[in-house]
C-alpha cells in the first residue's frame, strides 16, 4: 500500500491482487442479495454462466467492477460479489470510462438493457466504442422496457404493439451489432442467454480484449416479451436459424451444416445452400480484418432474431485501448518534466517580487 | 477623480495615483496582446492592478465591424484596487468601430487616442458613421489624441524586411510604445518579450521591436502628456498576475498534492469554463488525468466513476452544463461519494450572453436537482481566490463525502490580478484516509457513518474484502442495502440533510467590517467582491459609515451569519441577478433585504454601487 | 373510529359509515384486479370512495417472498371522504408474505382475513416466520377469520374444465365473493365483468365465476359477519372512477379541444408517469401525437420543436427526467413558446424510491435552470383534479406564451377516486389567435408584446411573410434579433420576471376556510389536500377551531396569500418533503412558518397530521 | 384558413402555399441578419450554395424550417428567410423532430457541426435517422471546434494536438458516413465546401429524398483547422483524391479515371489501378441496394480525407418515413373510431348516475 505522494496510478490505498487467483470459486462472485427478477426471466441464465466464468478470468473480485444504468438487467451489479455502481439510466458507460480510465488496474463490466444502452444511453456506449475505452459490455437485448414494464424499444421491430404504441410502433429498430460497427467497435459479439456454453466463450474472449468489448445477449423477458427470440430458441429453429461464426472456418450452418454463407461479387452476405454453392466458395469468417465491412455484412443477414441469425464473434481487432493511451501520457510527461512540483508550478510565469 | 484625467500638456512627469486604460481595436489588431504585455510590465513594475478582456460575441465577425471589435481594459494604481475600473480615463480606438463601441464608457474629459489612419470612408460606413467623428465636433468634450498609426509604423518597420501585412500588424506594438512613454513603463521587457516570441522569425520580431520604439520615440517628440504611477506598497512576497480560471486550475492541483490524491477532470468545453479543462491538460507530469467528455452528462458520469474508483474527481462547466450534470448530481449526493462541480456562470437563460458574466445559478445550484438532494456550496470571489475556493471546496467534498458545488463566474474566469504566489508548506493537508477493513465485524458496510462529520468511508475498488455495491436507489443506512422502508428514507433524507448543515460548524465565521455608527450592511457573495469594496471605499471617503460582509460559502452559511446581519436596521444585498442571495437569506432567516439587482451580465460599476447605495442609505 | 371495527359476530348487517380494506397478496395474485372489481362495485352503489394501490417495487420478485407483495387499499363510506385511509380495518392476507408486510397498519382489533392454505413451512420460511403465527397468538389483538381459500376455490372449480394451476388463480375472486358477501355488494357486475373479460375462454369465465359465489356462499354459510355501508350523498351528476394520470391525459386532450389545437406529446417511459403516455397513446382519433423519445432531453426537444410548429405542446415525466430537461425548458423560457411539462413526483433522490410519492422537486421546478429563467408552476391536488390542472397549464401556456410546469404526484397518478364528469360545454375556452401579420410596419417583430399580458405572438411556419427565427441567445426585446446590449437584457430579464408575475392578477384568490377564533392556518399545496381535509375534519370534531387554505398556484402564488396568512398567529406547512413550500413563503412574504415534514415517500395519514397538528395547537 | 375544430393535420392557421413558388429567387431565401463567420470560413460557400439551390426545390420559404444547435455552423439559420430555431447544443434533431412530425406539410432542415451532431448530440442523431424522420441533416464537418475556439472534435484524426489535447488526443475519430449507416439512415451523403456544383447536386437529392436525409459536409475551419481537407481541395489532391460516387457507373477516379474501386472476394472495397483491374472488374455502383453492406465498405475506402475519399450519395433507399406513419396512425384511427368526441370520451367506462 503507498500511503504517500500523489501517485500517478492512483492506486494510493490499493494492496496487489491477493493471491490465490486460481483458487477462486463461483461463490467468491456472488452476492448475498436475494435476486429479483421475474421467475422464468433470461437474466437469471446470464447471471449464472457469468458468475460461472469469473473465477477462470484470473481477475480477482476486488479488482472487478460492474456497472449498471436502470433497467431490470441493470440489476445485475447486486448479485455480484465485487465493486458495483448501479447508476442512472442510460450512464453506465460514461460512468465505467470514469473509473476505467482512472483506473487501468481494474476489470470493468457494464450492463445494460436495449433501453438503457441504446435509447437513452445511446451516445455514451458509442463514444465509449470509438474510443476503445476498456470496458466489457454486456447489453441484455429483450426488445422491450422490462422494469418500466412493457414499452416498445429501440431494437422492438417495426409495428410492435405495446402500451405506449397501442397501434403499433412507427419506427424502425437498431441492429445493435451494425450500430456497434458503424461506432467503430473494436471487439464485437452476440450470444443468447439460453446457449450457456457460447454465451460463457464469447464473454471469456471479451474479457481477454483489451479495449471496448461489446456483447449483445440475446435475453427472453418472458413476462412483456416472452418468445421475442423464439426462432433460435425454439426446438426447429436451435438447429435452422443459428448460424455460430467460428475464425478461420466456413461459416456453414443449419441441419447438417447444409447451408452456408458468402460474400456476393457486389459485397452482400448471402444465405446459400453448401450444396449449391460450392464448400469452397464460402466466407471463412475472419475476426481480425481491421476493415469492419465484412462484420458489417454479416451483421445484415439477419434484421431482426426471427430466421437464420449469426452469433458470435463478428469483430476482434487489436486497437490502443483509451485509458492505455492516456496512461502512456502521464508517464512519459513525468518522464520528460519530471513528476509535479507544486511550488515550481505556483511560482512559474512571469514572476515578480516585492520586499 | 480629477487625478485619472490627464492634464493638458506639460512634459514633466505628473504623478497620478491610478488610471483606468481600455485598448480598442478589431479582433486582429492584437489589443489582447497589447493589453497583456501592458499589465505584464505595470505588475512588474510593482503597480496594483486588475485586468478585463472583453472578448467578442463568440465568432469573428468582418474586420472593422462593431461585432469584431475587442477590448482590453487595465486598471492599475500606486495602491490596492479593487475592480478592473469602471470606466476607462484613456481609450485608445483603433478604427471607428472601436471607437464607436467604447466611447460611451470613456469618462467625461478623458484621454482618446485614435488610430487616423483607420478613419476612412469605408470604415467609417461599416459602423454607420455619416460624419467623420473626428471632424464633425463630436468628441469636443475628450482630449484627443489623433495619430495616424498605421503610417507611421509602415514607415518605422521598412528596413526590416516584413511584407505590407506584416507591417500593418506590427501597429498595436506602436500604440502600446505611445502609452508606454506616456505612462513611463520600460521598454525592454517587452523587447525581450518579443524576440523571445518570434525567435524563429527574427523579420518581424525586428518590425515590432521598431514600431514599439517608434511609438515611443512618437510619445518623446510629440510632447504628449507623461505621467507616473508610483509602485503600490503590497504585502512582500512573490508576485506573479493570474486569471480566475487559471487560478482555479492550481487549487484544484494543490488539492491534489495536498490530499494524495491524483486528479481526474472530465469536462466538455463551455464558455467561459473551457480554460480550466485547457490548463489542466497541460500539467499531466502531476498525474493530472482530463477527458474531453462527449457531453456534460458524459463528464458528469465520469466524474462520479472516477470518485468511486478513488481519484479527486472534478467536472467544470457553464450554466447551460450544470443543467445537463442535474441528475448525475444527484446520484453523487445518493451515493455519498466526494467530488467538485465547478460551474463558471454567465449570462442567461438558455445559451443567453455566453461571453458575460453573472451570479444567475446560485438558486439552481442549491436546488437543481429532483428530490432532496443537498450539497454544499463555495463561491469564489476574486480572481485569485479561486485558487483558495478549489482547495476549500475539494476540502469539504473529501471530509464529508459529498459533490460540492464552486461557483465562480465569466468575469473571475477571465480577468487578472496580481497574486502572492502562497507557500506551498502552508497549504492545508486534506488528505482522508480509504477504508481499508471491515467494519461492522466482519463486513463492510459503505453506509456506517463517521458520527461527528456523518461521513461514510470509502472504500476503493482493488481493496480486498470490502466489495461491496452503490446505486441511485435509496438504501438502509449502515448496510447500504437497498431499502424501500418509509422510515429508513425519512431518517436518510434526513441525515444527508444534517450532514451538510453540520459543515457550519467548521466554515469560518461570517466576517464583516463596520463603521462604528454603521446602520446599513452590505452582503455580497461571488464575483461583486472588488466592486463592493471600491463602492464601500468611496463611501468611507465620503465620511458614510457603512458595514459589509461577503459570503464564500452558500451552504451552510457561516453559523453566525443571521446574528451579523441582525445587528444592522438594513440589509442591503448587490447580485447580478434578481435576487438569488435574497431568497435564501430571508428563507433562511426571515430577514427583510434590500436588493441592487442589476442583470447587465456585466461586473457592477463601483460608482453605480456607490450611488445605489447612497439612495438606500438616504432612504 | 368505532364504527370501523367488525362486531365481534352476528348476522344481522351492522350499518358503517365507512370501512378501509386492504387486499393483499403475492404479485400473481391479482390483489389488483380484486381491488378495481370491488371498488367498481362499490362506486356504482354509490358510496363515495379513494383507492391506493401499493405495486412491489419495480420487478416481479419470485413468488411469496416479502418483494413480491402487492397491496390494494379501498377507503368506502357513507359520505364525502377525503383519502384511501390512514390504516386499514379490514386485511385480506392471502400469504405470509402478505401478512408480514401489512400486519402493522391494521387497526387494533381489526379484522383480519387469511388464506390458510398458503400458510405452509416453505411459505413462512421465505418471510422469516419461525412459527406460524397462526398458532403462536401473535394475532390476539386482531379478529382473525381463518379461511382455506385455496382449497375451497379448487373444490369449486372442479366441474369447470380448468388445470390447477388456473384453478389456483381463482382463488382471487373466492377472496372477492367473501368480502363482498361480508360488506352487501351485488355479485352481478363482476359476474358480467369476467364474462366479458373471458370470453373467449369460457371455462375461465366459468371457473372465475364458481369461485367467485363460492366465496359468497362460504360467507353467508360460516355466518361471518355483515355489514353495511349506505350509499353517499354525493351531488347529482354522471360519475365515473378515475385515477390522477387518467384524469391529467383527460385535462390535456380537453385543452386540446378546447384550445382548437392538436396535442402533441413527446415523452419517455418512467414510473410513475408513464400511463399518461399510454393513455394519451391510445386517443388518436383526437388527433393526438404521441411520440416515446429516445429520451427525456429528446422529449422536451421535440415538445420545443412541436410548439414552434403550432401544437398544444406537452411532456410527462418525474424527477430524474425533470432534471434532463432542465435546459431545454431554459430553451422555452427564453424562445417564448406555449408548452407544459408535467412532472410526477417520486420519492427521491436520484432514483430514489420510483414507485412511491413526494412533493420534493416544487424548488426544482421553481429554480432548475441556471440563469434567470422563471416560469409558471401549477400543482394538482387530488387524482380528479389533475383534469382540472392539465386544462389550467395549458391556458395559462397560451395566454402568456410561457412554458408551464404542473406538479403532481406518484401518489395522484395512481390512486382512484369517483368523478363526476364535467360537462363539456361548460369547459373554458382556452384558444389564442396564432399571428396572421406583420405587426411593424411591412415587417414582423416575433417579441412585440401585448400590453397586458406581455405575451409576444405566435407565428407558426407555414404563415407567409411571418418568417422569423428564434433561439437561446438574448434577443432584442420587440425585433428578436440577437443582442447583447447590456440594458436590454436587463430588460428581457425583467420582462420574463414580469410577465410571469402578471399571471397573479388573473389566478383565483386563495381560498380559505376559517372557524371563528382560528389561530392557526394549515397551508397545503398538492396531493396532501385530503389527508390535511380529513385532519382538520377530526380537529373541527374535536372542537378546535382552525383554518385552512391550499395552493394549487405556486408560481405565482395568488395575490391575496400573503394577507391570507398573515390573519393567523401561526402558519403550519405540511410536506413530503423538508419544507420547500415553507421556504418560498419564508422568503416571498416573511412569514414564520412551522413545517411537517414527513419525508417516508408516502402520503401523510390523517391521524398523524391531526397529532401533529395538535400538538403545534397546544405549544 | 381553417379556423376552426381540432384539426388533424395541425394545419390550423396555415394558409396554403401562396403562388408562385417558380417565381422565388436567392433573395427570397437570405435573411437580413449580417453574416458572421470568419472571413475565409468554409461556412459562406455552404450558405451561398444552400440560398441558391433553395429557389429550385418548389417550396416557399414559409413552409421551410431550418433548425440548428450551438456552433458556428449553428448560426446558419440567422441567415435563411426561412422559419428557423437556433436551438441548444446538440438537440437540433431532437426539435427537428418535433416540427417535423408535428407537421408533415413542412420541409426542415438541421444544420448541426461535428461537435455538435456527433459529439453532444450524437443520440438525437441516431435515433433521428433510424426513424427515418422526415429531415435534410447538413452536417459541417470541420473536424474541430470552432465556437468554442478550438478543442478537438469526434472527427478529429488521432492525435490531434489541441487546446484541450496539448500532448495530442488518444481517442479514435468517428466516420460519420459509417455511423450514419450503422444506425439504419436511408439516405448518406457526403460533399465538399468549395465543391458548389456537387453540394448544390447532393442538396437537391437530398430535398427529394422522403425520410432522413444525412449529408456530411467537409467545412474548412481556417482559423482553427485549416487545410483539414487539403489533400481533397488543394490542386493536386483535387483530381487525385476525390472519388465521386454516381448510381449506375462503375467507380473511377484519379487523372484520366485511370482509378477505381472494386469489392474482393472477402467483401472489401479497394482501390485499384483500371488498368491491372480491368474496366469489368470495377464497381459500378448502386445508391438504391437495400443493404448497406456496399455503402458500409465503401465508406472505409477512407478513414479521413487524408487520401482517395468518396465523395457523393453511398445510400438512398425508401423506407416509411416517421412522421407519415404516425400520421397514418391518426387518419385510420378518426376513420375507424370517428373523430374524437370529447364527451363521449369523458362519459366512457364504467359509469353511475347520482340524482
Ligand atoms: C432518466 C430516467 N428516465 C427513465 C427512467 C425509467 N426507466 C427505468 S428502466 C427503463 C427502461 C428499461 O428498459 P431496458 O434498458 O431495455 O432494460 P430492461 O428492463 O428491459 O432490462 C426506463 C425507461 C429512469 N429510471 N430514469
Ligand atoms: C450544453 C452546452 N455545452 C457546451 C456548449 C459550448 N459549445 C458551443 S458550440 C460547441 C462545439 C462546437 O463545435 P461544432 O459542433 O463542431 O461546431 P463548429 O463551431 O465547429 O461549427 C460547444 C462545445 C454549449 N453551448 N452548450
Ligand atoms: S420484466 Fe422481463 S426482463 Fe424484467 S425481470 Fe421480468 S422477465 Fe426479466
Ligand atoms: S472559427 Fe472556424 S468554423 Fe468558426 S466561423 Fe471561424 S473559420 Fe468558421
Ligand atoms: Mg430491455
Ligand atoms: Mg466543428
Amino acid at each position: 500500500m503507498t500511503e504517500s505522494g500523489n501517485d500517478l496510478n492512483g492506486t494510493r490505498g490499493i494492496t496487489e491482487a491477493g493471491g490465490g487467483v486460481g483458487t477462486l470459486t463461483r461463490d467468491d462472485f456472488a452476492s448475498d442479495q436475494e435476486v429479483r427478477w421475474c421467475p422464468g426471466c433470461g437474466d437469471y441464465a446470464i447471471l449464472a454462466a457469468i458468475q460461472g466464468v469469473m473465477p477462470d478470468l484470473g481477475i480477482p473480485p476486488e479488482k472487478t467492477v460492474f456497472v449498471s444504468g436502470i433497467g431490470c438487467s441493470s440489476r445485475f451489479p447486486y448479485y455480484m460479489n465485487t465493486y458495483g455502481v448501479h447508476g442512472i439510466h442510460g450512464r453506465a458507460p460514461a460512468i465505467a470510462t470514469g473509473i476505467a480510465s482512472a483506473r487501468p488496474d481494474l476489470t470493468v463490466w457494464v450492463v445494460t438493457g436495449d433501453g438503457d444502452g441504446l435509447s437513452i444511453g445511446g451516445n455514451h456506449l458509442i463514444h465509449a466504442l470509438r474510443r476503445n475505452v476498456n470496458l466489457k459490455i454486456l447489453l441484455f437485448n429483450n426488445q422491450i422496457y422490462g422494469l418500466t414494464k412493457g414499452q416498445y424499444s429501440p431494437t422492438s421491430e417495426e409495428g410492435k404493439v405495446t402500451k405506449s404504441t397501442p397501434f403499433g410502433s412507427v419506427d424502425h429498430p437498431f441492429n445493435p451489432i451494425s450500430l456497434a460497427l458503424g461506432a467503430e467497435a473494436s471487439f464485437v459479439a452476440r450470444t443468447l442467454d439460453v446457449d450457456r456454453k457460447h454465451l460463457t466463450s464469447v464473454v471469456r474472449r471479451a474479457a481477454a480484449h483489451r479495449g471496448s468489448s461489446f456483447i449483445e445477449i440475446y435475453q427472453n423477458c418472458n413476462i412483456f416479451n416472452d418468445g421475442a427470440f423464439i426462432a433460435l430458441t425454439g426446438k426447429e429453429g436451435r438447429s435452422t436459424n443459428r448460424i455460430y461464426l467460428e475464425h478461420g472456418k466456413p461459416i456453414r450452418f443449419g441441419p447438417d451444416a447444409s447451408k452456408g454463407v458468402r460474400i456476393t461479387p457486389d459485397g452482400r452476405a448471402e444465405i446459400v445452400a453448401v450444396g449449391e454453392a460450392g464448400d469452397a466458395n464460402l466466407l471463412v469468417h475472419d475476426e481480425h480484418r481491421d476493415d469492419p465491412s465484412l462484420a458489417f455484412a454479416l451483421s445484415r443477414l439477419a434484421d431482426g432474431p426471427t430466421g437464420p441469425t449469426p452469433l458470435g464473434i463478428f469483430r476482434a481487432v487489436d486497437r490502443p485501448a483509451y485509458g492505455d493511451g492516456m496512461e502512456h501520457q502521464l508517464r512519459s510527461a513525468a518522464d520528460q518534466q519530471g513528476p509535479g512540483d507544486l511550488s515550481r508550478l505556483l511560482n512559474s510565469g512571469d514572476v515578480w517580487t516585492v520586499n | 477623480m480629477s487625478t485619472q484625467i490627464a492634464p493638458p500638456e506639460g512634459t514633466d512627469r505628473k504623478e497620478l495615483d491610478r488610471v483606468v486604460i481600455r485598448f480598442a481595436g478589431d479582433s486582429g489588431d492584437g489589443m489582447q496582446l497589447t493589453g497583456d504585455r501592458f499589465t505584464s510590465v505595470s505588475a512588474v513594475f510593482g503597480n496594483d492592478l486588475a485586468t478585463m478582456p472583453d472578448y467578442p460575441a463568440e465568432i469573428r465577425a468582418p474586420a472593422g465591424t462593431l461585432a469584431g471589435v475587442s477590448a482590453f481594459q487595465i486598471h492599475f494604481a500606486d495602491f490596492d484596487i479593487l475592480t478592473p475600473g469602471d470606466q476607462p480615463s484613456v481609450l485608445v480606438a483603433m478604427n471607428p468601430a472601436a471607437l464607436k463601441a467604447n466611447l460611451k464608457d470613456l469618462i467625461p474629459g478623458g484621454l482618446l487616442i485614435v488610430n487616423t489612419d483607420a478613419f476612412d470612408n469605408n470604415n467609417l460606413e461599416k459602423v454607420g458613421y455619416t460624419e467623420n467623428p473626428l471632424t464633425d465636433g463630436s468628441l469636443a468634450g475628450f482630449q484627443v489624441y489623433e495619430i495616424p498609426m498605421t503610417t507611421m509604423t509602415v514607415e518605422s518597420v521598412k528596413d526590416t524586411g516584413v511584407n505590407k501585412k506584416e507591417a500593418e500588424r506590427s501597429k498595436n506594438m506602436f500604440a502600446l510604445g505611445v502609452i508606454s512613454w506616456m505612462y513611463s513603463r520600460p521598454l525592454e521587457p517587452t523587447i525581450a518579450w518579443l524576440e523571445k516570441k518570434f525567435a524563429k522569425k527574427p523579420h518581424l520580431a525586428q518590425a515590432n521591436v521598431a514600431a514599439l520604439k517608434a511609438g515611443h520615440a512618437f510619445g518623446e517628440t510629440a510632447e504628449l502628456s507623461a505621467f507616473e504611477i508610483k509602485p503600490a506598497t503590497l504585502a512582500p512576497g512573490t508576485y506573479r498576475r493570474i486569471t480566475g480560471n487559471q487560478a482555479l486550475a492550481y487549487g484544484l492541483i494543490a488539492a491534489s498534492v495536498q490530499s494524495k490524491l491524483p486528479l481526474f477532470l472530465a469536462s466538455y468545453p463551455i464558455t467561459p469554463a473551457s480554460d480550466i479543462l485547457h490548463e489542466l491538460s497541460r500539467h499531466k507530469n502531476f498525474g493530472v488525468r482530463t477527458v474531453q467528455a462527449e457531453d456534460e452528462i458524459a463528464a458528469a458520469g465520469m466524474m462520479v466513476g472516477a470518485a468511486f474508483a478513488g481519484h479527486l474527481a472534478i467536472t467544470t462547466t457553464s450554466g447551460p452544463g450544470l443543467d445537463l450534470k442535474s441528475e448525475s448530481i444527484g446520484l453523487a449526493v445518493s451515493l455519498e461519494l466526494p467530488m467538485v462541480i465547478v460551474d463558471v456562470q454567465r449570462g442567461g437563460p438558455s445559451t443567453g450572453l455566453p461571453t458575460k458574466t453573472e451570479q444567475s445559478d446560485l438558486l439552481h445550484a442549491m436546488y437543481g436537482r429532483h428530490g432532496e438532494a443537498p450539497l454544499p456550496i463555495v463561491a469564489a470571489y476574486s480572481p485569485t481566490s479561486c485558487f483558495w475556493a478549489g482547495i476549500e471546496a475539494c476540502r469539504i467534498a473529501l471530509k464529508y463525502m459529498t459533490p460540492v458545488i464552486l461557483l465562480t463566474d465569466g468575469y473571475l474566469a477571465n480577468s487578472a490580478e496580481p497574486w502572492r504566489v502562497p507557500s506551498v508548506d502552508k497549504l492545508p493537508d486534506i488528505s482522508i484516509p480509504f477504508a481499508s477493513q471491515p467494519n461492522a465485524g466482519e463486513d463492510f458496510w459503505p453506509y456506517l457513518r463517521d458520527e461527528t462529520t456523518l461521513a461514510r468511508p470509502w472504500a476503493i475498488p482493488g481493496t480486498p474484502g470490502l466489495e461491496h455495491r452503490v446505486g441511485g436507489l435509496e438504501k438502509a443506512d449502515g448496510t447500504g442495502n437497498i431499502s424501500y422502508d418509509p422510515d429508513n428514507h425519512h431518517l436518510m433524507t434526513q441525515l444527508r440533510a444534517a450532514k451538510i448543515k453540520a459543515i457550519e460548524e467548521e466554515v469560518e465565521p461570517l466576517e464583516f467590517d463596520a463603521d462604528e455608527d454603521a446602520k446599513v450592511i452590505i452582503l455580497g457573495w461571488g464575483g461583486t467582491y472588488g466592486a463592493i469594496g471600491a463602492a464601500v471605499r468611496r463611501l468611507r471617503n465620503r465620511g458614510k459609515p457603512i458595514a459589509r460582509a461577503h459570503l464564500k460559502h452558500l451552504n451552510p452559511f457561516p453559523k453566525n451569519t443571521g446574528d451579523v446581519l441582525r445587528r444592522f436596521d438594513k440589509v442591503v444585498i448587490p447580485e447580478i441577478n434578481t435576487g438569488q442571495l435574497s431568497r435564501l437569506i430571508r428563507a433562511e432567516f426571515l430577514i427583510d433585504t434590500i436588493g441592487i439587482n442589476k442583470v447587465r451580465a456585466l461586473p457592477f460599476r463601483a460608482g453605480d454601487l456607490e450611488q445605489e447605495l447612497l439612495k438606500i442609505m438616504e432612504s
